[in-house]
This record gives structure tokens, C-alpha cells and sequence, in this order.
């Protein structure tokens, strides 16, 4: 998959509640092939402080608009000044980056996410249900009013939910969800914050399903030339960037 | 039509652009962005004599301006250099030079030795100057003398154009750049990253697996240029000028201080089609300025 | 409550922020902004035996995250300072330090031993690290011999609390540390500025009129932090650190890697009341952290 | 004076030509005395390559409004992101900085600008007005289109026009106007590029009148700290922020 340095044109941002955003992008030639997992480094203009590219995962594609949408939290100053680009303004993306989620067929397969790992899992979502398996997807998220955008999931499959504080879906941690116990799933996807993603990958060993993981870590290039992104292997250290974020957990020394 | 050409004493280079080791992998990490002919030369990767895992995760900081890494030169060792990597890259229509570290002296000169045998790799850069690994590399750089030793041990070896790569972690870089002058170095480049430190003062731990690493970037650039000036005034070898160059105004600045060619590094990470970027920029000043030559801009400083 | 007083052995500061010479005027240029009184402490304007002009505009350059200055020392000389702004500065509530420097060894000593006899002078900072004066400002603080000479010489004659400024330029830090601690010098502060350099393009010209100067600013603040860090492993006296401290994160990152207090140079100019910003800051991140007393801060760096 | 930092609103940004325009900025608090000759210095956010503010002359001052203009130049990437200020957005500020124009009384006064030298020139003419001055503002410009500003002027006094171009007022360099040799001028004041006020400074040595400059130079902190922005003068280095920006043509090593 060719690697492209291009200048996009935001569209729209949408914002989903205090930090948390969707920025739709557009392509000003038609896109190329994007596999679910992929993720994008985008530059930051106009902060005094922000240096490198930052990366970000790829949350949905909309050939027909010719669209890469970014579900971004604002964490820093590039984030944040990422959150107040308007219509019309111009962003320097690099992409398509790094590998991507398997891609099974006729399984039954559950989608875990909290916090902004919920990114990739959108895309995900459309990829796992066009390939005709059955896909549930629960979010882990603090309260209700961080319970963002289930109608975009609900067109590829279930969606669930668990707040932290009980006042949406089901209380507690997506790992304490009830359908964990209830149903039985084929494959196992996950992304968030390492706790959760770590809990997930318990709970898939144990139940001897499949799981992959997305990890996020510090990138400097993003495309294999720097080697500061490795995560530890089985085989040794691995470049995130490119041989990555996704791995199955039985490759992680988790 | 200007002349973009440049000489580091036999080795013809078509413009003044290179890359710095360690940011530019193979070269290939970026075959879909540039057309790598388009380059005076690329340095690839550190290669050791043996493999390397390199430093544990975290690796990597971003500071004002620049960044610090820790990588620690993971690399699978030079033979694997020669049979997996060379025959993929050796067709490349620029210079590919190898970047050759080491922690004992035996290790570089085994290194230099070996990638002598390459037809297609008309030099290396050796480089005496990595902060990131504990067994010495940066050692070697720090003192005249085993800066001296090593230069002399592997160009008993090594019979191709000997670029050594110096450390800007010490008091007077002029000594050390006369030093592997005197053993028979074909030029010098510099500068390497400076060592640096970052801390999370909420977590309360070095940011960096290593807690010490190198700081490169457009942070380093003021240091990086006083030194090509210093060293410029000090050797009559030609030098290879880097750190923190972003643009061709940078790179045209340090051939004013004295650089004959240039490498491109952390700029990389930001702007992968850079190098490309910075050929173009340097062409379009020359004309701007109706300058004919582009080794007219070498050391043209004008000193009041 | 929680306590920000902290000791540089006998000198007692009612928090760790001190502002860094050369930066801060005689502290009058920042009354207008803010009140002294909150402050650690202050360093006066570097301060020579006689009267010196400094350098010749341009004497700055902005670079990445930084600036480039070569001022030269400019200043009246120690006899205007005790006669003409003693009387008017020492009423401040605040510890005020001079910030000592020289060409030669008798100057040192003769000035120093004139603000000896200064009652509201409780310390010195001796600037063996001026990258800007060619006498030789630096020399003395690039080599352990040199700079055990000028400390030995000035502790006969300074009683007070003997701060040490250490330079930046050099291979091993600890190595000009050590040699200080064991002349009696009381405390060192680091870093200096890094000796750089910056051109303009298009005139090809240096930006500085001494074509060198000193680099300070963010820029600088991964190599200062790693100074530091260094120096604490390596001395018993406590340690002053300085180097692109913008705010108060940066000011506990430095106090984590081993400072007993710090100082604020270049973010005077860019916020006039960054320094009393800073004081609240630490006393805001202890509060959050449960930190009752800053001492516990003090190279508090957690390394795996 | 006591010198002060604040946080200023922007009222309104007027666009002049392709690269020069005016910013209103609101004090929040009532403004200080404020002299003419006098600069203020800025804070840019938002600029990644911007460290250091930036010293700019006062342009004028309504204390009606509460409000200081600002007429700057797009030079770099600084003045480039004030040109981006919108109504609203905030500019920290630290100022009054710097010495001040004379004020003579009931003098035939010339003051001749430059390029972005007019700046403090606008204010420096109400006052010379107010004191009862005879007030000549002669601008040099490349064309017509760079001639703004002309009914501010005249509000104080009479305003004179050189073009390089001849497309407007008489054509050439301010020091070629026919008034210099028409009329017999008390005072001269000057701002603008060095060539321009050396230029003017020697019609005032020849015909024997006062002359003040306001200089522009490298400046870090712009309140006498640094002692960065030194101007040799015949009593040696003076600090062009706090002992300047308008110097006595006498007292130059011109
Ligand atoms: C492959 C990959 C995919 C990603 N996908 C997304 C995504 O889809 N949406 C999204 O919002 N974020 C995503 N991230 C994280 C995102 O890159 C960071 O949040 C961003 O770089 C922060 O930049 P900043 O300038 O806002 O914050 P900074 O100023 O860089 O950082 C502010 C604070 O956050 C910490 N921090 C910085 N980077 C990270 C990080 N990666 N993880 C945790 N803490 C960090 C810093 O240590 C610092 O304390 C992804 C990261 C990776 C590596
Ligand atoms: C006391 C004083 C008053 C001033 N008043 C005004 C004013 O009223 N209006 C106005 O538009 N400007 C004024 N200036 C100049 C203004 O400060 C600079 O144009 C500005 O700092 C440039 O910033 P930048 O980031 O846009 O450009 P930079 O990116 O800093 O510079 C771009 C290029 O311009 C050059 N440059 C930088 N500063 C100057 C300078 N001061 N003079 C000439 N070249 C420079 C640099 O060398 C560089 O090549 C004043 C300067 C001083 C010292
Ligand atoms: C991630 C990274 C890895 C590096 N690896 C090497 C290396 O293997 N060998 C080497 O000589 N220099 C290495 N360097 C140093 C660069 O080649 C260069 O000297 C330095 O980064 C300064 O240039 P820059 O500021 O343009 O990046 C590395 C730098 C970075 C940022
Ligand atoms: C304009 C300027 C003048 C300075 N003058 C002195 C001086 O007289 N004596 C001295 O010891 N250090 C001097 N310094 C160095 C600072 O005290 C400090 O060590 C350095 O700037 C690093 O800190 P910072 O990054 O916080 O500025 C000067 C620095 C600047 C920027
Ligand atoms: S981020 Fe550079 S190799 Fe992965
Ligand atoms: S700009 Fe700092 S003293 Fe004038």
C-alpha cells in the first residue's frame, strides 16, 4: 500500500461533548485503499509547542465523499488546536499507516473500546459486518453524556454500553458487561487504555478466543524510518508504527 | 543552468542533500515519497558488527523544538546487512553510504572490513559519537585519542572515502575533528545529537527507557552551526554540516559556515518528502541570488 | 500549609525561585510587574571589576525555541554597583546575589572580596562560564585546573555563601563540579548558555556581531535537565539549575532531577511575571501531589 | 510610567494593502498615560516558529474608546499571525515602553515616515497639533495604493506624498519633496527605513534643525533587562528600549 503525504480540507467538526471531537477530512484526490486499524499522522500548524506530526487513528472513510473522518480527545496543545480547525482549512496528512485488523468471515465477533480507542473500531464495525460476520460492540465510557455516536454503529451491528457511573446501559467496565458471560464470540477486538485493553485480553485467553489489540505509543515518523515506536514481542521488539498497532495479543508479552 | 554539484574530495555528489543516518532507514522507508535519485546520498541506519535489540520502550521525547531518542542503534548487524539489505537498495542512483558504529574497536573494524567488499557503498560514515549506548560508542567521540585510535584502525581496513561522524558532547570539537583528520578521516560530519533529558513531572519518571538520550532538531541548529564554523576554520577536510536543518535556508546556512554538503534528519519525521523539498529550495536561492556555483556558498560567510 | 522554603546550606530561600543573571536587570526593570518579595531570590547583572561596553550591536538573534545573546558583560563595574545600586536595591525582601565574572583571577578576587563587605549580598554567583567575553569568561569554566583556581582564589577572600556557575561547553560536566566542591565552593548552579551561532541567509552574514553567542531558552532545557541529573550523582553541595524554564512544570522536572532551587532566565522577557507565576505553580502541583514539603521533591526522580 | 502587562480585545482589524493594516486592540482596564514615539510589545501565540514578542510602535490611542491601533507590517510568520486576529480574540500586551518624541510649542514641525516607520507618527502629529505646533506629516510610499490613512492626518495638520512609482503626490523618496526646500521647518521628526531617516537627518544637520529618529533594532525583553538592543551613541551604548526608541539625531554616530 503506496504511503502518501497530502494536504486535506476539513469539512466538518463535530463536537461529541467536552474533549472529544470528529473531524471530517477530504481528500483532494480520490483516496486510496484504507484497511480498518489504519491510522493517519497529521501536522499540527500554529502551536508553539507541538514538534512532531501526531497520530491518529482512522475512524471511518466515506469514499463517496471522498472522506477520512478522526474521533480526536483533546490531550495537549496539538489536539487542541486540532479541535479548532474550521471549514476550509487545510491539514497535512500522512497515511495510510501501519496494519490492520484480521478480517474473519461468518464469526461472531465483539468490538471492545473505552476512551478515544474507540476510534478505529467504527471502521472496523462496517469492515467486520460487510464481511458477513455478526458484530457486537460495546463502548466503555464515563457517563451518559460520553455515550456518543451509537447510531453510526448500530448500522453494522448491536451496540452496548457501560458508563462508569451507571447513568447509561449497563455500570461498570466493559469487562463486567453481562453479554461477556452470555454470549459466546469467535474473535475479539479491542482498543483503549491499557488497563482495559489488558482485561479484555484476560478475558479472551481465558474464554480461548482470538483478540487483537491496537496500542498507541510515542511516534516520531510513524512510517518505519525512526524506530523509537517498538513494542515488545514474543520475537523481539516490533515497530509499532508499521508492524503494528494491531497485534494479537499472543504475540504481546501481556 | 546552475550547478548543483559537490565533491567531499573523490566522492561526486549531485547536489549537496543527504540524509542522516538513523532517521532515513534504508532508504526504502521512503521510496513512496521521493524519488530517491533526487539526492546527493543516503545514509543508512547504524549497523554494528553484531545485532542489536536496541534500548527498551520508551524511546522517544518530544522537546522545544526537537526531539530526544534512545533507539540504542537496533540493527540486525552488518552481515545481515550485507546479504538481506544491500541487494535490495544497491540500484539506488545516489551515493548510499553505511553508518558504522561500534563498542569496541575490533567490532568497527571488522564493519568497515566487511561493507569495503560492496561495490555499490563508496563510503561510510563512521561514527564515534552515539550517546545511546553504554559500551562506548560516544566514548570514542569524547577524547582525542580514541577518536585518533579508532579512525587509524579502520583505515587500515577501510579503503574507500572515511567520513567520521564527531560528537558535539565535548569541550572542543576543533581537537577532536584535527585528531581524525590526522589519521587519514576523508571528511568529517557533525553534528550528532547532543545529550538531553526529559522528565514527566507528573508521573515523576525520565521520559526515556534510558533516561539520558540524544536531542536533535532545530533545537541543536545554533550549536550545530557555530561548530561547523569552528571546525571549518580548524581542518582542511570538506564537512558535512547537520542538525536541526528543516528547510533549504538551513542547509543554505551551514554551507555558508563551512559545509560542503549537508544531511537531513529529524525533519524527516515531520515532512517525508523534505530532502526533495530542500534540493528545489537550495536551486531557487542560487538563482534568486544568481549565484552560478553552488561551491561558491561553501564557508562565504561574511565575517565583519 | 505546605513549605517551599528550601537551603542552599546556610542561605535560606523562602522558596526555590531565583531569577538568572544577565536575565533580570538589578531587579528594578520588574517592579513594575511584580513583587520581589515573593521570590527566592535574585542574581544581579553579571558584574566585573571595571567598567566594560560589551559587544557591539547586534548582540541577539531569535532561533527555534530560543535565543541567541552576546551581550559581553556589559556593566558599570563593581564599584558603581556598591556605590551607585547597592543603596538602592538592598532594601528588597529577597535574597540578592551578584553574579560575579572576570577576565583574569585578580579580578575575580578583587571584586568579590568588595561585595564581601556588601551586609545585604549573603551570596555570590561566580560566572566562570560567560561564552561572550574573549578573555576568556569561558576558559576558566572548560577546564577542571582552571576552574579550581579561579574558586580557590576567590574562596580566600569571599566568606558569604560561594555559588558557582558551571558552563555548559564541556565533555564532563562533573568532572568542573567536583573540582568546585573541593575548592569550597558552596553551591553550583548550571547551565550557562550553550555556545551557538545563527546566519542570515540572505545577507550571509552571522546575526551576532561576534558571530558566537549564547544559547538559552526551551531549546536548551533537555541538555540543562541532563546537566543536572549528572551533577547531583556526582556532588555533595547543592545544585541551582537553570536552562529554559518557562513554567512550573518545567521548574519541578528540574528540582526532580536534582535542584535545590532554580532559576528563571529567558521566559522573563517573553512574561515579566513568569517568576511569581512559577512560585504558584509549584505550590499548586503539591497541593495536587499531597507534597507537603518541597524538599521532597529534590531529586526525586523515579528511575526504574 | 509604571509598565504594565495585560491581556487586550481585539476590536477590529483593518486590512490597508496586501501587507500592512491596522489592529484595534481594547484594554480592559482604564488606559495609562501613553506618549508618542512609545511601543508596545506582543505576545504571539500560535506561531510554532515565534518565540520571543514583538516590539511594536503605538499608532495611535483613543482613550474614548480605550483603545490602542497598532499599523504593522506582515514581515515573518509573527506579524503574519496578528494579520490572523479576529474580533475577540486576545493579545497580551506589555507597555508603555520606551522614551517619547519631543513636544515642542507653536514650532512649524515636519515629520517624515516610511514604510511602517509612519506608525507612531499618526499619534506624535495629534499631540504636536494639541500643543499648538504647525504640523507637516510627509509620507514616502512605493504607489498610490500604499498612501492610507491620508484623512487621519490631515484631522492634525497638512499631509504631504512621495511615491517611487509617481502615482500619487509628488514623485520619488520623502527627502526629494519640494516642501524641504519650500519651506523653513523648527522641528523634524523621522521614522522609516535607516537609509530614509539618515537621509532626512542630514537635511537637518545641513539646514540646522532639530531632528528626532525612532529606531527600530533586535529586542528580547523591551523593558531594559537585557541590555540586547544597544545603539552606540556619543555617551557609548544606550539601551534603544528604555533610553530609545527616539534618539536626538545628535547624539547618533550617524
Ligand atoms: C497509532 C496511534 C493512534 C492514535 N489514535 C488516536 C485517535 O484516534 N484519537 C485520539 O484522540 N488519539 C489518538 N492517539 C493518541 C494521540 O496521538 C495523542 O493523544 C496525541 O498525540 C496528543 O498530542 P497533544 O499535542 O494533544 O498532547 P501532548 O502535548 O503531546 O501531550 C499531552 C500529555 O499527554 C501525554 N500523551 C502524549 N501522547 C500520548 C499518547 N499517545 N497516549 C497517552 N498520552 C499521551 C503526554 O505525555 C503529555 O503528558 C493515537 C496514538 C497512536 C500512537
Ligand atoms: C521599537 C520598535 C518598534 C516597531 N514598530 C513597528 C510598527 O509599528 N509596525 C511594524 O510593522 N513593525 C514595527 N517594528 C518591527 C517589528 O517588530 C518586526 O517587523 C517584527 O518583529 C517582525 O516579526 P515577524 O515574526 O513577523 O518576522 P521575523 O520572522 O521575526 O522576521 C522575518 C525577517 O525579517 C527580519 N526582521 C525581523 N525583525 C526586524 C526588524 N525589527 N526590522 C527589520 N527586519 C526585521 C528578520 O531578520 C527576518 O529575516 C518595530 C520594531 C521595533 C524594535
Ligand atoms: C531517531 C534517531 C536515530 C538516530 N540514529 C543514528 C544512528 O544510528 N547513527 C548516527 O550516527 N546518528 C544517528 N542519529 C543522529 C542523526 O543522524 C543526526 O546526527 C541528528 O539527529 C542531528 O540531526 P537532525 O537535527 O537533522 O536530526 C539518530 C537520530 C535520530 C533522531
Ligand atoms: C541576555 C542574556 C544575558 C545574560 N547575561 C549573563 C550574565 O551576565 N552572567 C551569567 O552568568 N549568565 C548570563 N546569562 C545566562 C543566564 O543567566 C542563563 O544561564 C541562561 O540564559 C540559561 O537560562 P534560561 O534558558 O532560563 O535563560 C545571560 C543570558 C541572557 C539571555
Ligand atoms: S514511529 Fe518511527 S519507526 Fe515507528
Ligand atoms: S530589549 Fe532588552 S534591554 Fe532593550
Amino acid at each position: 500500500m503506496k504511503k502518501l503525504v497530502q494536504d486535506f480540507e476539513v469539512l466538518q467538526r463535530k463536537e461529541l461533548n467536552d474533549d472529544h471531537f470528529v473531524l471530517d477530512v477530504k481528500a483532494l484526490e480520490p483516496l486510496p485503499e484504507i484497511r480498518p486499524g489504519q491510522f493517519v499522522n497529521v501536522l499540527v500548524k500554529d502551536s508553539n509547542t507541538t514538534f512532531l506530526r501526531r497520530p491518529l487513528s482512522i475512524h471511518f472513510v466515506d469514499y463517496e465523499r471522498n472522506t477520512i473522518s478522526l474521533y480526536i480527545k483533546k490531550i495537549g496543545d496539538g489536539t487542541k488546536k486540532l479541535g479548532e480547525l474550521k471549514e476550509g482549512d487545510t491539514l497535512n496528512i500522512v497515511y495510510p499507516l501501519g496494519n490492520q485488523y484480521s478480517i474473519p468471515n461468518n464469526a461472531n465477533t465483539l468490538l471492545v473500546g473505552g476512551g478515544c480507542g474507540v476510534a478505529p473500531l467504527l471502521y472496523l464495525a462496517k469492515h467486520l459486518n460487510q464481511a458477513g460476520n455478526k458484530v457486537t460492540t460495546l463502548l466503555g465510557v464515563r457517563s451518559e453524556k460520553d455515550a456518543v455516536e451509537l447510531d453510526a454503529y448500530k448500522e453494522y451491528g448491536n451496540i452496548l454500553v457501560t458508563t462508569e457511573d451507571g447513568s447509561f446501559g449497563e455500570k461498570g467496565y466493559p469487562t463486567q458487561h453481562s453479554i461477556l458471560e452470555k454470549e459466546k464470540f469467535d474473535y475479539v477486538f479491542t482498543c483503549g487504555p491499557e488497563p482495559m485493553m489488558k482485561a479484555v485480553a484476560a478475558y479472551s485467553t481465558q474464554k480461548n478466543i482470538p483478540c487483537e489489540v491496537s496500542l498507541e505509543n510515542t511516534m516520531a515518523c510513524g512510517f518505519g524510518a525512526c524506530l523509537c515506536c517498538v513494542t515488545e514481542t514474543t520475537e523481539g521488539n516490533k515497530c509499532t508504527c508499521t508492524e503494528g498497532p494491531v497485534f494479537n495479543i499472543n504475540d504481546l508479552k501481556w | 543552468m546552475v550547478n548543483l554539484g559537490v565533491k567531499l574530495k573523490d566522492l561526486s555528489l549531485k547536489n549537496p542533500v543527504m540524509t542522516a543516518s538513523g532517521t532515513f532507514g534504508f532508504g526504502e522507508e521512503f521510496e513512496d515519497f521521493i524519488d530517491l535519485s533526487n539526492l546527493g546520498g543516503i545514509l543508512v541506519k547504524g549497523t554494528t558488527r553484531h545485532h542489536r535489540e536496541g534500548n527498551p520502550y520508551p524511546r522517544m521525547a518530544e522537546t522545544p523544538s526537537g526531539m530526544l531518542n534512545a533507539v540504542g542503534l537496533q540493527n540486525k548487524g552488518v552481515e545481515n546487512f550485507c546479504s538481506e539489505i544491500y541487494p535490495r537498495i544497491k540500484h539506488y542512483d545516489t551515493n548510499i553510504l553505511v553508518n558504522v558504529s561500534g563498542s569496541v574497536i575490533e567490532d568497527y573494524v571488522e564493519t568497515a572490513a566487511m561493507i569495503n567488499d560492496l561495490e555499490h557503498i563508496p563510503a561510510i560514515e563512521l561514527n564515534i559519537s552515539c550517546p545511546n549506548v553504554k559500551e562506548g560508542g560516544m566514548a570514542f567521540g569524547t577524547s582525542c585519542a580514541s577518536a585518533a585510535e579508532v579512525v587509524k584502525a579502520v583505515r587500515q581496513v577501510y579503503k574507500k572515502h572515511l567520513m567520521v561522524k564527531l560528537s558535539p558532547n565535548v569541550t572542543d570539537i576543533t581537537e577532536i575533528a584535527k585528531a581524525v583528520e590526522a589519521e587519514g578521516a576523508d571528511s568529517v560530519s557533525l553534528i550528532n545529537t547532543l545529550l538531553g533529558m526529559a522528565i514527566d513531572a507528573e508521573t515523576r519518571k525520565p521520559l526515556l527507557s534510558t533516561v539520558t538520550g540524544g536531542l536533535s532538531g532545530p533545537a541543536v541548529k545554533p550549536v550545530a552551526l557555530r561548530m561547523v564554523w569552528q571546525v571549518f576554520n580548524a581542518v582542511k577536510i570538506p564537512i558535512v554540516g547537520l542538525g536541526g536543518i528543516m528547510n533549504a535556508k538551513d542547509a543554505i546556512e551551514f554551507m555558508l559556515a563551512g559545509a560542503t554538503a549537508v544531511q537531513i534528519g529529524t525533519a524527516n519525521f515531520i515532512d517525508p518528502q523534505v530532502t526533495e523539498k530542500i534540493v528545489v529550495g537550495i536551486e531557487d536561492y542560487m538563482k534568486r541570488h544568481n549565484i552560478q556555483d553552488i561551491n561558491d556558498l561553501i564557508g562565504a560567510l561574511q565575517v565583519r
